[in-house]
C-alpha cells in the first residue's frame, strides 16, 4: 500500500521533529484527551481527522500551548519539540510560537496592510536588522505561500481586503515568515470554497520537506490528499496513527474502518 | 359623557367586535380539508386577524373622534358658551375671558362653590348644557363610526379575504408614526433654538457673539440706562468649555479609561472582571449633580489647597482643574465602555493569530488589537469630548461663572452650559438679551455637538461594519 | 526565491537579552492597565466615603426634651372640639405654636439663651403631631421631646468644631455651655430623623425633608417611562425591522444617534421653549418634566432596542419566515420576546439616567422652592437632583448633611435600577 | 472477517453495493450456466444447445458493461474507501473475469459443430468431470464473493492445481488420440481448445478467488501464489515437457 | 450512464413542480444570475453547485422569495410552482413560503422547546383545530426528520440544547410541519460534521418521493451522494444542468468537467 | 479531445495520474517487447532466449499489482471524478489486459522447447508476419493510452481483423500440415497454441483500444462493436466453418 507515498516515506528523517507521550487534557472536571501519543516529523503532513470533539483540535493547540490561553484546561504528559519539554518551566511561550506557527479556522489577517500583515512577526521577534532584510523576507515569505504573484502590486492595501482564500495564504506566509519548524492548521480549509480549498492543499503539498506540518481536518478526503500520516481520534483518544495511504485504503482497527467508510451507527 | 367613559365604551365596542369576528371567521376555519396545502391555499388568514380587522375598524375612526374632541371640545364648548351669553356680560379682554372661564369651569367641576363674577355664575348651566349637547352629539357620531366601520369591515370576512395583510399594514402605520418623533424632537430643537437666537442676533451681532472676548451679559434694569446693555462676547466661554471638557476632563479621562478598558478585557481574570466591571458601571451611574457636589465641596478646595501650598496665589476656589478632573473621572467609565466595546468587537481570531506569532500580551495589545480598535476608540473619544463639553452640572456647580480666558488651571473660568443654566434660572423675560442668549449659546452647543457627534458615530459606524 | 535563511538561534545572547526585555515590557504594561483600574476605583470609594460620611447624619436629628403644658387657653380649643367632624379643622387652627414658645421660653431663659436658638422653628409640629393621636393630652402638662434648633443639632451631632474661635463659628459659646447643660441634664438626645423621609422642602435645615423632591421624581418617570417606552421599542422595531434604506430612514437614524448625544441641557431649552412658551404649560410641573425628559430618553431607549432586537440572530427570523411567518408575525412572536430582556436593561438604564438628570429640569423650572408634596402631574413640584443642587446652594451648614443624605437616597434608587438592569442582563445574557 | 459489515449511514450507499454484488452473482450465475450448458452440448454433441449458450453471451457483455458503470457512478458518487473501495474495485475485476469466462464457454460452445461432425473420441470422457470440476471452482469463488469469504477463496485458489492435471492427461490422451488417426486430428484440435479453454477458466475462478481474498482482507495471496507458481509453470511445462 | 438512476428516472412525474425560465436577479447595479431556467420534479432531489459567489444560494432564494427580505434584489424572469407565478401580484408570500419549505446553512432553531419549534408553523397557518392534532402532527414530523426516537421523551427541552445535527434535523422537522410541496434546503450541512452529515444526507433520501427537494452545496461529493439531478453554476450562469451520474461520470461542458475535477486554473 | 487537459490546482494529483500513465507504458512495454521477443525465440528455435522471456513475466505481474495499489490509492486519495475517474479505471482495466498479454507471450515463450526439438515447420512463416502485426497493434494501443487518443485506438479496433484472417489461415495449414505427418502433430499443436495466443493478444489490444477510446471520449465503442460482432463471431466461425 505504501506504494505511492514511497518517495515521502524515503525521505522521513529518523529523528521526529516534535514528539507527544501519553498527553492528557483536562477542562476543568471534563477530560478531553486520554493519552495521546504522536511523533512529527519535518518532510511529512500529519493530519489529524475525527468527529467533532474527538479532541483533535484541542491536541492541536497543546503542541503549541494555545491552550495556556484557556485558564480552566490542565495538560499532563510530555511533548517535546527536538527533544526539550515545551511544557518545561524554563520553555518560553513566546519562543515556543515562534517555532511552532499556527493557521487558523477562520481567516484571520490583521487588518493592518499585506506587508505589514507578513513583517508582523519578523519586527517583534527582532528578526531583520534592516528594512532591506525585512522586504526580503516579507517577499520570500509571500513566496512561498504561493501569493507573491497575486499581491506583489498591491503590498501595501490591507489584508482584510483579500478574497477568503488569499487571506487564509497570507496567514501562512505570516507563519512562514518567522520561519518556524513546525506549522500547525487548524481546519485551514472549512471556511473556503471547493477553489480556495485547492489552492491551500496544493500550497501545504509545496511546503512539505521545509517545515512540519500538522493540519486538523473534519473532511476526510483532504486528509486523504495532503497528507501522509493520518491519525484518527475519536472520543478523546487515538484510535489509529499511520500512513494514510493505508488508513484510508486497509485500516486496521474497526472504529477507524466504521469511520471511513461511513458507518456511523 | 366624559371623554375616558367614551373612550372605555368604543373599548368595549371593539372586543366584541373582535370575539364575534373571529368566531365567523372560525366557522368557515373549521372544515376539514385534505391535506395542509388546501387548506393554507383556501383559507387566507387566521381567525384572529379577521377579529382584529374589525376590531380596529370599530375602533380606530371612532376613537380619533373623540381624542379629536378632547382636544378641541373645550374651546367650542367655551366659543358657544360666551357667544350665547348677552353682549355686555361677555369679557372684553383675553385675559378677562380666561379668568372667566376658569371660575365657570371650577364652578362645573365643584372645586368652587360659587363663582366671584355673577355673569360666570349665570354662564354656568349655559355650560353644562351646551357641553351636554355636544357630548351627546359626539358619544352619537362615535357610536355611528364604530358601528359603520366595524360593519363594512364585517360584511368583507370572507375565507379568501386577506385580513392579515390589512392588520399589518395598520401595524406597521403606527411602527411608522412611532418613529416620527425622533425627527419631530430633533426639529424641535433646531427650530426653536433657531428662533430665539435670531431674536438675540437682532439685538447684538453675531460677530460679536462668536469673537467678542468680554462677557457680561448684565441687563439693564431699566430699560432706558445707557450702556449697560451688556457686553456678548462669547470666546471666554468656548475657551472655558474647551479648557475643562476637551483639555483637562480628556487628559485624566483618556488615559485611564483606555487602560482600564485594556487591563478588564485582556488581562483581568473573568471572577475580577465580575466585580472590576459593575465598579465602573456605578461610576458611570452616578448623577452629574453628585460630581458636581462632590467637586464644589471637596475637590475643589482640595485643588485650592494645593495651589496655594506650591505658591500660586490666585487660586480660585471654583477653579477650572478641579471640575475638568472630576469630569475627567465622570467620564472615564464612558471612555473605558466605548473602548472596551471597541476592543472586544475585534475578532478573538485576531488575538490568537498575534499570540499565535509567538507575541506577548502587550505587544498584541499594542500592535493588533488597539491599531484595529482605532477607529472605534477614536470615534468613542470623540462622543466622550461632545459629552464633556455638553455637560452642565458639575461645570455650574464647581467652575464658577467668571468668564476668565486663561489658561492657569487652578483659576476660575466658566462655560456655555454653565451659563445657559445661569441666564435662564430666575426670572425670564424673553425679550431681553440676556435670556436670548442663552438659546444663541444652546445653538452654538448644538451645533458642535452635532458635528462631532455625527462625524463620531459615523467613524465607529464603519468600525463596526468592517467586522461584522 | 532568495537563498535561505540560517534557522533563528534562540539560544544566542541577543535574543534572549531581547525577550527579557520584551517581558519586562509586558510587565509594565499590565502594571499600568491595572493601576488605571485602581485610580478610578479608589477615586470612587472617596466619591461614596465622603458622601456617606458627610450624609449619614442626615438621617440624624438632635431633640431636647421639654416640659410642655397644653393650655387650652394658649390653644385656643379644648379637647371637646378635637371630637367629631369637625375635630381636624380646629386642630389646624390651633396656637401649638404659642404653646411651644412657652415651653420653650421657659427652657431658654433657665439657659441664658434665645428660644429660637434652643427650639427648631418647627418643633410645634411635633406638639401637633402628639395631640392628633392623643387628645387627653389637652390641659396636661408633659415632657415632650422636640427637635432642637440647627445650631444644636450640629452641635448635638458633633459636627461643630468647638476648638475654632467663638467669632468663626455659628455658636456662641454661651450656647455651647447651655447645651452642654443641657446634655448633662439627660435633656438632648439623638434620634432617628423621620421629617427627613416623610416631608418636603423647607428653609430650616433640620425641617427639610426629601419626600416632595421623591415623589415629583417619581411622578415625572412614570410620565416619561409612559411615554418613551412603547415609542421608542415601536421605533426601534421599525429601524430594525422594517425601515427600508432610504433617505427618510437615513433621516430618523442619523436623528436618533444624535440625540442620544445631544446635551441634556438642550433638551431642557426645547422644553423650555416649546413646552412652555409655545404651548404654555404650567411651568415646574411634572408632566413637563416628564416630557422633556422622555425626548431624552427615547434615543436610549430606541438604541438599546436596536441594539437588542440585532443580538437576535438573523437565522432566527430566516427560520421563521421560511416557514410562513409574516413580517409582523416574526417580530412579535420572535424577535420581540428575545430582545425584550435587552430592552428592558435599556430602558431600565434610561430611566436611571433621566432620574439623576439635572440641567434640563432646572431650565423648564423644576427649581422652584416647592415646600408641599405635589399631588398631580400639573401641581409645582421639584425632584431630588434638583432638590440636591437646590441644597448644595444653600449658605446654612445644616444644609450641607442634608445634601449628601439626599444623594445617599438617590444613589440608593440608583443602583437598585442599575443592580435591575444588570441583574436581567446577566440573566438574559446571549442564549444562542 | 467474514461476517455482514454494519450498514452504512447512508444507506442507498449499502443499495448501490447491494446492487453491485447482485449483478456480479447473476452474471456468474450466468457464467457458470453457460458453463455447463457448453460442456453439455459438447457431451452430447447438440449444435442447437451450443447455439444457445452463442447467444447468451451478449447477456454477460451486457451486464458487464452494467457492473463497470455502476462501479464507476459508486465510486463517482460515493468516494468509498477502505473496504468499500476494494469491494468495488473487486467487483470491477470480477466482472471483467467472468466476462472472459462467458467468452470461453462461448467459444467452446462454438466448437460443438466442428466435433458433432465427426464420430465421437475417446478422450472427451475426462471433459465432463473436468468440467464438474471448473464449474464447482467458479461456483465457490462466487460464492465466496457474495459471503465475503476468504476462507473459501482460499480453498478454490488451491483446487486449480487438480484442473491442470485434468488437463494435462487429456493433452496427452488428445495427442496419441490424433496420431492414431489423421481423421482424429480436426477434432481432437478443437477438444484440445477446450480442454484449454476449461483449463483457463479454471485459472480464472482462481483470479476471482485471489480478488475476493484481497477485498475481504486487504492482503494478497498473490504474493504466496507467487511462490506456488513453480507449481503452476511445471504443470505448463509438464504440458511441454510431455511432448519431447 | 443512467443505469444507477433508473429506478429515480421511472417515478419521474412528467409534470414539474416548479420551474425556472430565464431567470434573472440584480442586487442594485450588479447582475448576480444571467437568465436560469430549470425544473424541480418532485421525486428528484436536484443539487445546486458552483464555486462561492456563482449565484446557487441566490437562485434557491428566489423559490421562495426571500430574496424579499433584501431590499435591493430584483428578480426578472417567470418562476412557477403548479402553473402559478410565484412573483404574481395576487401571490401571496406567506402562503408561498408555507408550500416551498426552507432549511438554512446554519441550524437555526427557535429558541424554544423542540415540540413548540415544530408547532410553530402548524400553529401559525391553523392546521390544527385541537390540541390532539397538533401533538401528531408534531410526532409525525418528527418522526419523518428521524428526530422522534431521539427527542420523544424530551420534547419540552429546548430546541437550541441539541446537537448541531439534531438541530438541523429538528429545522427539517419544522419545515415538514406545515407539509410543504418543496424543501429548499441551503448548505444544510457545511456546518456538520462527517457523522451529522451522514445523517442528514441519509434523511434527505428518505424524503425523496414525498418533497420535491432542491439543496445547494458546495460539496461536490454531497451533491453527488444525494441528488439525482445537478445544476452547475458559474458566475451566475447556470452552465450545465443534468443527470447527477452523467454530471460526475461525464460532463458534457468543459466548464462543469474542469471545475468537478478540481482543475481551477 | 486528445489535447493534454489543463492541469488540476493540486499538482500532486496530475503527480499520481503521471505515475500511472507511466506505470502502464512501462508495463506495456515490456509486455510488446515480451511478444517480440517470444515471437523471436520461437523463429530462432532459440530456448535460452525464451526461458528469459518466461523470466521476465514476473516483473509485468509486479507492476500490475503496482498500477492497482496506485489506481485504488488513488481513488482513496483523490475521489477523482469524469475524466480522471474513467483514466483510473481505464488505467486498471488496461494493466489486467497487458498482464494477460504478458502471460499470453510467456506461453508462447514456453512452447519453444517442444517446438525446437522438432524439426521446422512450415507454415510457422506466417507467424512473424502476424506477430508484427499484433506487436504493432499493442504498440498502437498503449500509443492511444498515452496520448489519449481516441483515433487511434478506433484504428487498433479496427485492425482486429487482419489479425483473425491471419489466425484463420494459419489454422488451415496448421491442420493440413499435421495430417501430412503424425509426426507433425506435437510441434503443430504448439504451434496452433502461439497463434491462437497471438491471436489473443490482437483481441487484447483491441481491448485497450476500447478502454482508452471510451476513457477519453465517454463513449463506447462497444456498442458498435456489438454490431460488428458478427465479423468476429464470422471469423471464429470460418475457423470452425472451416473445419466441417
Amino acid at each position: 500500500m505504501a506504494t505511492m507515498t514511497a518517495s515521502a516515506e524515503a525521505t522521513v528523517s529518523s529523528q521526529p521533529k516534535m514528539t507527544a507521550r501519553d498527553v492528557k487534557v483536562f477542562y476543568g472536571e471534563k477530560q478531553a484527551l486520554n493519552g495521546v501519543s504522536i511523533d512529527v516529523h519535518t518532510d511529512l503532513v500529519t493530519a489529524f481527522i475525527g468527529p467533532s470533539g474527538c479532541g483533535k483540535s484541542t491536541f492541536l493547540r497543546c503542541l503549541n500551548r494555545m491552550n495556556d490561553t484557556i485558564d480552566a484546561a490542565r495538560i499532563v504528559g510530555r511533548i517535546e519539540l527536538e527533544g526539550h519539554d515545551i511544557y518545561a518551566p524554563d520553555m518560553d511561550v513566546v519562543q515556543l510560537r515562534a517555532r511552532v506557527g499556527m493557521v487558523f479556522q477562520k481567516p484571520n489577517p490583521f487588518p493592518k496592510s499585506i506587508y505589514e500583515n507578513v513583517a508582523y512577526g519578523p519586527r517583534i521577534h527582532g528578526l531583520a536588522s534592516s528594512k532591506a532584510e525585512l522586504d526580503a523576507i516579507v517577499e520570500q515569505s509571500l513566496v512561498r505561500a504561493s501569493l507573491w504573484n497575486e499581491v506583489k502590486d498591491r503590498l501595501q492595501d490591507s489584508g482584510t481586503a483579500l478574497s477568503g482564500g488569499q487571506q487564509q495564504r497570507l496567514c501562512i506566509a505570516r507563519a512562514i515568515a518567522v520561519d518556524p519548524e513546525v506549522i500547525l492548521m487548524d481546519e485551514p480549509c472549512s471556511a473556503l470554497d471547493p477553489i480556495a480549498t485547492a489552492k491551500i492543499e496544493e500550497l501545504i503539498d509545496d511546503l512539505r520537506g521545509r517545515y512540519a506540518i500538522v493540519i486538523v481536518t473534519h473532511n476526510m478526503q483532504q486528509a486523504a490528499r495532503v497528507s501522509q500520516r493520518t491519525a484518527f481520534f475519536h472520543l478523546g483518544t487515538l484510535v489509529e496513527y499511520g500512513d494514510t495511504a493505508e488508513i484510508f485504503t486497509n485500516p486496521r482497527e474497526q472504529r477507524t474502518k466504521d469511520y471511513i467508510t461511513g458507518r456511523f451507527g | 359623557m366624559s371623554a375616558a367613559a367614551l373612550i372605555l365604551a368604543l373599548l368595549g365596542l371593539a372586543v366584541a367586535a373582535y370575539l364575534a369576528a373571529r368566531a365567523r371567521a372560525a366557522a368557515f376555519a373549521g372544515r376539514t380539508f385534505a391535506n395542509a396545502a388546501d387548506r393554507i391555499s383556501s383559507i387566507h388568514s387566521r381567525p384572529a386577524y379577521h377579529g382584529w380587522y374589525v376590531a380596529l375598524w370599530a375602533l380606530v375612526p371612532a376613537l380619533i373622534l373623540v381624542l379629536a374632541w378632547s382636544v378641541v371640545g373645550e374651546s367650542i364648548v367655551a366659543d358657544r358658551t360666551i357667544a350665547s351669553l348677552p353682549a355686555e356680560s361677555q369679557p372684553q379682554t383675553t385675559l378677562d375671558r380666561q379668568a372667566f372661564l376658569t371660575e365657570v369651569r371650577g364652578v362645573v367641576s365643584g372645586q368652587l362653590a360659587g363663582a366671584f363674577n355673577p355673569a360666570a355664575d349665570a354662564a354656568v348651566p349655559i355650560y353644562r348644557s351646551i357641553k351636554t349637547q355636544w357630548s351627546l352629539v359626539i358619544a352619537g357620531l362615535a357610536a355611528l363610526l364604530a358601528m359603520s366601520g366595524g360593519g363594512f369591515a364585517w360584511l368583507r370576512v370572507r375565507p379568501h379575504f386577506r385580513a392579515r395583510p390589512r392588520v399589518e399594514r395598520f401595524i406597521m402605520i403606527v411602527l411608522i408614526l412611532s418613529s416620527l418623533v425622533a425627527i419631530l424632537t430633533t426639529f424641535g430643537i433646531v427650530l426653536s433654538l433657531i428662533y430665539e437666537s435670531v431674536e438675540f442676533f437682532r439685538r447684538v451681532s453675531p460677530i460679536e457673539f462668536l469673537f467678542g472676548t468680554n462677557w457680561s451679559p448684565q441687563t439693564a434694569i431699566r430699560a432706558d440706562q445707557v450702556g449697560s446693555s451688556g457686553a456678548f462676547g462669547a470666546v471666554p466661554l468656548f475657551w472655558g468649555t474647551i479648557f475643562i471638557g476637551a483639555i483637562i476632563a480628556m487628559i485624566v479621562a483618556i488615559p485611564l479609561g483606555l487602560m482600564s478598558a485594556i487591563y478588564l478585557t485582556q488581562y483581568a481574570k473573568p471572577k475580577a472582571r465580575k466585580i472590576m466591571k459593575p465598579m465602573l458601571e456605578v461610576l458611570a451611574g452616578v448623577p452629574t449633580v453628585v460630581y458636581g457636589y462632590f467637586a464644589a465641596l471637596t475637590v475643589a478646595p482640595a485643588v485650592r489647597e494645593f495651589a496655594l501650598s506650591i505658591g500660586i496665589s490666585n487660586a480660585s476656589s471654583e477653579s477650572a482643574l478641579a471640575a475638568g478632573v472630576v469630569m475627567g473621572i465622570m467620564i472615564i467609565p464612558f471612555v473605558s465602555s466605548m473602548a472596551d466595546d471597541s476592543i472586544t468587537a475585534v475578532p478573538a481570531a485576531m488575538r490568537d493569530g498575534s499570540l499565535a506569532m509567538g507575541a506577548t500580551t502587550s505587544e498584541t495589545i499594542k500592535r493588533v488589537l488597539i491599531p484595529a480598535a482605532l477607529p472605534g476608540i477614536v470615534g468613542g473619544v470623540l462622543l466622550a469630548v461632545s459629552r464633556a463639553i455638553g455637560e452642565t452640572m458639575i461645570v455650574v456647580m464647581a467652575a464658577g461663572l467668571a468668564a476668565n480666558l486663561t489658561a492657569n488651571p487652578f483659576q476660575s473660568v466658566t462655560t456655555v452650559t454653565a451659563q445657559i443654566v445661569q441666564l435662564l434660572t430666575g426670572d425670564q423675560e424673553f425679550d431681553s438679551a440676556k435670556t436670548l442668549s442663552a438659546f444663541a449659546l444652546g445653538l452654538v452647543l448644538f451645533a458642535v455637538t452635532l458635528c462631532l457627534n455625527i462625524y463620531a458615530l459615523a467613524v465607529v459606524k464603519r468600525y463596526r461594519e468592517a467586522y461584522e | 526565491m532568495n537563498s535561505p535563511r540560517v534557522q533563528t538561534d534562540w539560544a544566542s545572547p541577543v535574543m534572549q537579552a531581547r525577550v527579557r526585555s520584551r517581558y519586562a515590557k509586558e510587565r509594565r504594561f499590565r502594571f499600568m492597565g491595572f493601576a488605571a483600574l485602581a485610580l478610578a476605583g479608589a477615586f470612587l470609594l472617596f466619591l461614596l466615603g465622603t458622601i456617606f460620611a458627610n450624609g449619614y447624619t442626615g438621617f440624624l436629628r438632635t431633640e431636647v426634651k421639654l416640659a410642655v403644658e397644653y393650655d387650652p387657653f394658649t390653644l385656643g380649643i379644648d379637647s371637646s372640639a378635637l371630637a367629631g367632624p369637625g375635630g381636624e379643622n380646629a386642630l389646624n387652627t390651633a396656637n401649638f405654636q404659642g404653646v411651644m414658645t412657652a415651653a420653650a421660653n421657659a427652657r431658654a431663659q433657665t439657659l441664658g439663651i434665645a428660644a429660637k436658638d434652643l427650639v427648631s422653628d418647627g418643633a410645634w409640629l411635633a406638639l401637633r403631631e402628639a395631640v392628633r393621636t392623643d387628645p387627653g393630652l389637652i390641659g396636661k402638662r408633659v415632657d415632650v421631646w422636640v427637635p432642637t434648633s440647627g445650631d444644636f443639632d450640629l452641635l448635638g451631632k458633633g459636627l461643630i468644631d468647638r476648638a475654632v474661635p467663638e467669632a468663626n463659628r455659628p455658636v456662641s459659646d454661651t450656647e455651647v455651655a447651655a447645651f452642654d447643660t443641657l446634655k448633662s441634664d439627660g435633656a438632648v438626645r439623638t434620634t432617628l430623623n423621620t421629617t427627613f423621609l416623610t416631608m418636603a422642602d423647607s428653609t430650616s435645615p433640620e425641617l427639610a425633608g426629601i419626600w416632595g423632591a421623591a415623589k415629583g421624581s417619581l411622578l415625572t418617570l412614570i410620565v416619561t417611562l409612559l411615554l418613551c417606552f412603547p415609542i421608542g421599542v415601536m421605533t426601534a422595531i421599525y429601524l430594525e425591522e422594517y425601515a427600508p434604506k432610504n433617505r427618510f430612514t437615513d433621516m430618523i437614524e442619523v436623528s436618533i444617534n444624535n440625540l442620544a448625544a445631544v446635551p441634556s441641557i438642550i433638551f431642557g431649552l426645547l422644553g423650555l421653549a416649546v413646552f412652555l412658551n409655545f404651548f404654555g404649560m404650567p411651568r415646574s410641573a411634572p408632566i413637563v418634566g416628564g416630557l422633556t425628559l422622555a425626548l431624552m430618553t427615547l434615543p436610549v431607549i430606541v438604541i438599546a432596542g436596536r441594539i437588542a432586537i440585532k443580538s437576535v440572530p438573523p437565522s432566527i427570523r430566516d427560520a421563521a419566515l421560511g416557514v410562513g411567518a409574516s413580517q409582523i408575525q416574526v417580530v412579535f412572536h420572535h424577535v420581540l420576546p428575545l430582545a425584550l430582556p435587552g430592552i428592558l436593561t435599556g430602558t431600565i438604564i434610561g430611566m436611571a439616567r433621566a432620574l439623576g438628570e439635572t440641567a434640563p429640569l432646572l431650565m423648564i423650572g423644576m427649581r422652584a422652592f416647592v415646600t408641599d408634596v405635589p399631588g398631580g402631574l400639573t401641581t409645582p413640584a421639584t425632584v431630588l437632583p434638583v432638590q440636591i443642587f437646590l441644597w448644595s446652594d444653600e449658605v446654612a451648614r445644616g444644609f450641607v448633611e442634608k445634601t449628601s443624605a439626599a444623594i445617599i437616597v438617590l444613589l440608593v434608587f440608583l443602583m437598585l435600577m442599575n443592580g435591575l438592569a444588570i441583574y436581567l442582563r446577566n440573566k438574559f445574557e446571549k442564549r444562542w | 472477517m467474514n461476517t455482514t459489515p454494519t450498514a452504512h449511514t447512508v444507506k442507498s450507499f449499502d443499495e448501490d453495493l447491494r446492487q453491485l454484488r447482485l449483478l456480479i452473482g447473476e452474471m456468474g450465475g450466468l457464467a457458470k450456466d453457460q458453463v455447463d450448458r457448453s460442456v453439455a452440448a459438447i457431451v452430447a454433441r447438440d449444435a442447437e444447445a451450443a447455439q444457445a449458450v452463442v447467444q447468451s453471451d451478449p447477456r454477460i457483455d451486457r451486464i458487464e458493461a452494467e457492473v463497470e458503470q455502476l462501479a464507476i457512478a459508486t465510486i463517482a458518487r460515493r468516494a468509498p474507501l477502505a473496504d468499500d473501495l476494494r469491494e468495488v474495485i473487486a467487483a470491477l475485476k470480477i466482472s471483467a473475469v467472468i466476462e472472459r469466462i462467458g467468452d470461453y464457454a462461448k467459444n467452446n460452445a462454438k466448437r460443438v459443430n466442428s466435433i458433432a461432425q465427426d464420430s465421437p473420441i475417446r478422450p472427451m470422457v475426462i471433459v465432463p468431470e473436468m468440467a464438474r470440476i471448473v464449474s464447482q471452482m467458479v461456483d465457490d469463488a462466487l460464492d465466496a464473493y457474495a459471503r465475503r469469504d476468504p476462507e473459501l477463496a482460499r480453498d478454490v485458489w488451491k483446487r486449480d492445481n487438480s484442473v491442470d492435471e485434468y488437463y494435462n492427461s487429456l493433452f496427452r490422451a488428445l495427442l496419441t488420440f490424433m496420431m492414431e488417426n489423421p481423421h482424429h486430428i480436426t477434432p481432437s484440435t478443437h477438444m484440445l481448445f477446450i480442454a484449454k479453454n476449461l483449463e483457463r477458466i479454471g485459472d480464472h475462478a482462481t483470479n476471482i478467488a485471489e480478488v475476493v481474498y484481497y477485498s475481504a482482507t486487504g492482503e494478497h495471496l498473490t504474493d504466496r501464489q507467487k511462490a506456488d507458481e513453480t507449481v503452476y509453470t511445471v504443470s505448463e511445462d509438464v504440458e511441454g515437457e510431455q511432448e519431447r
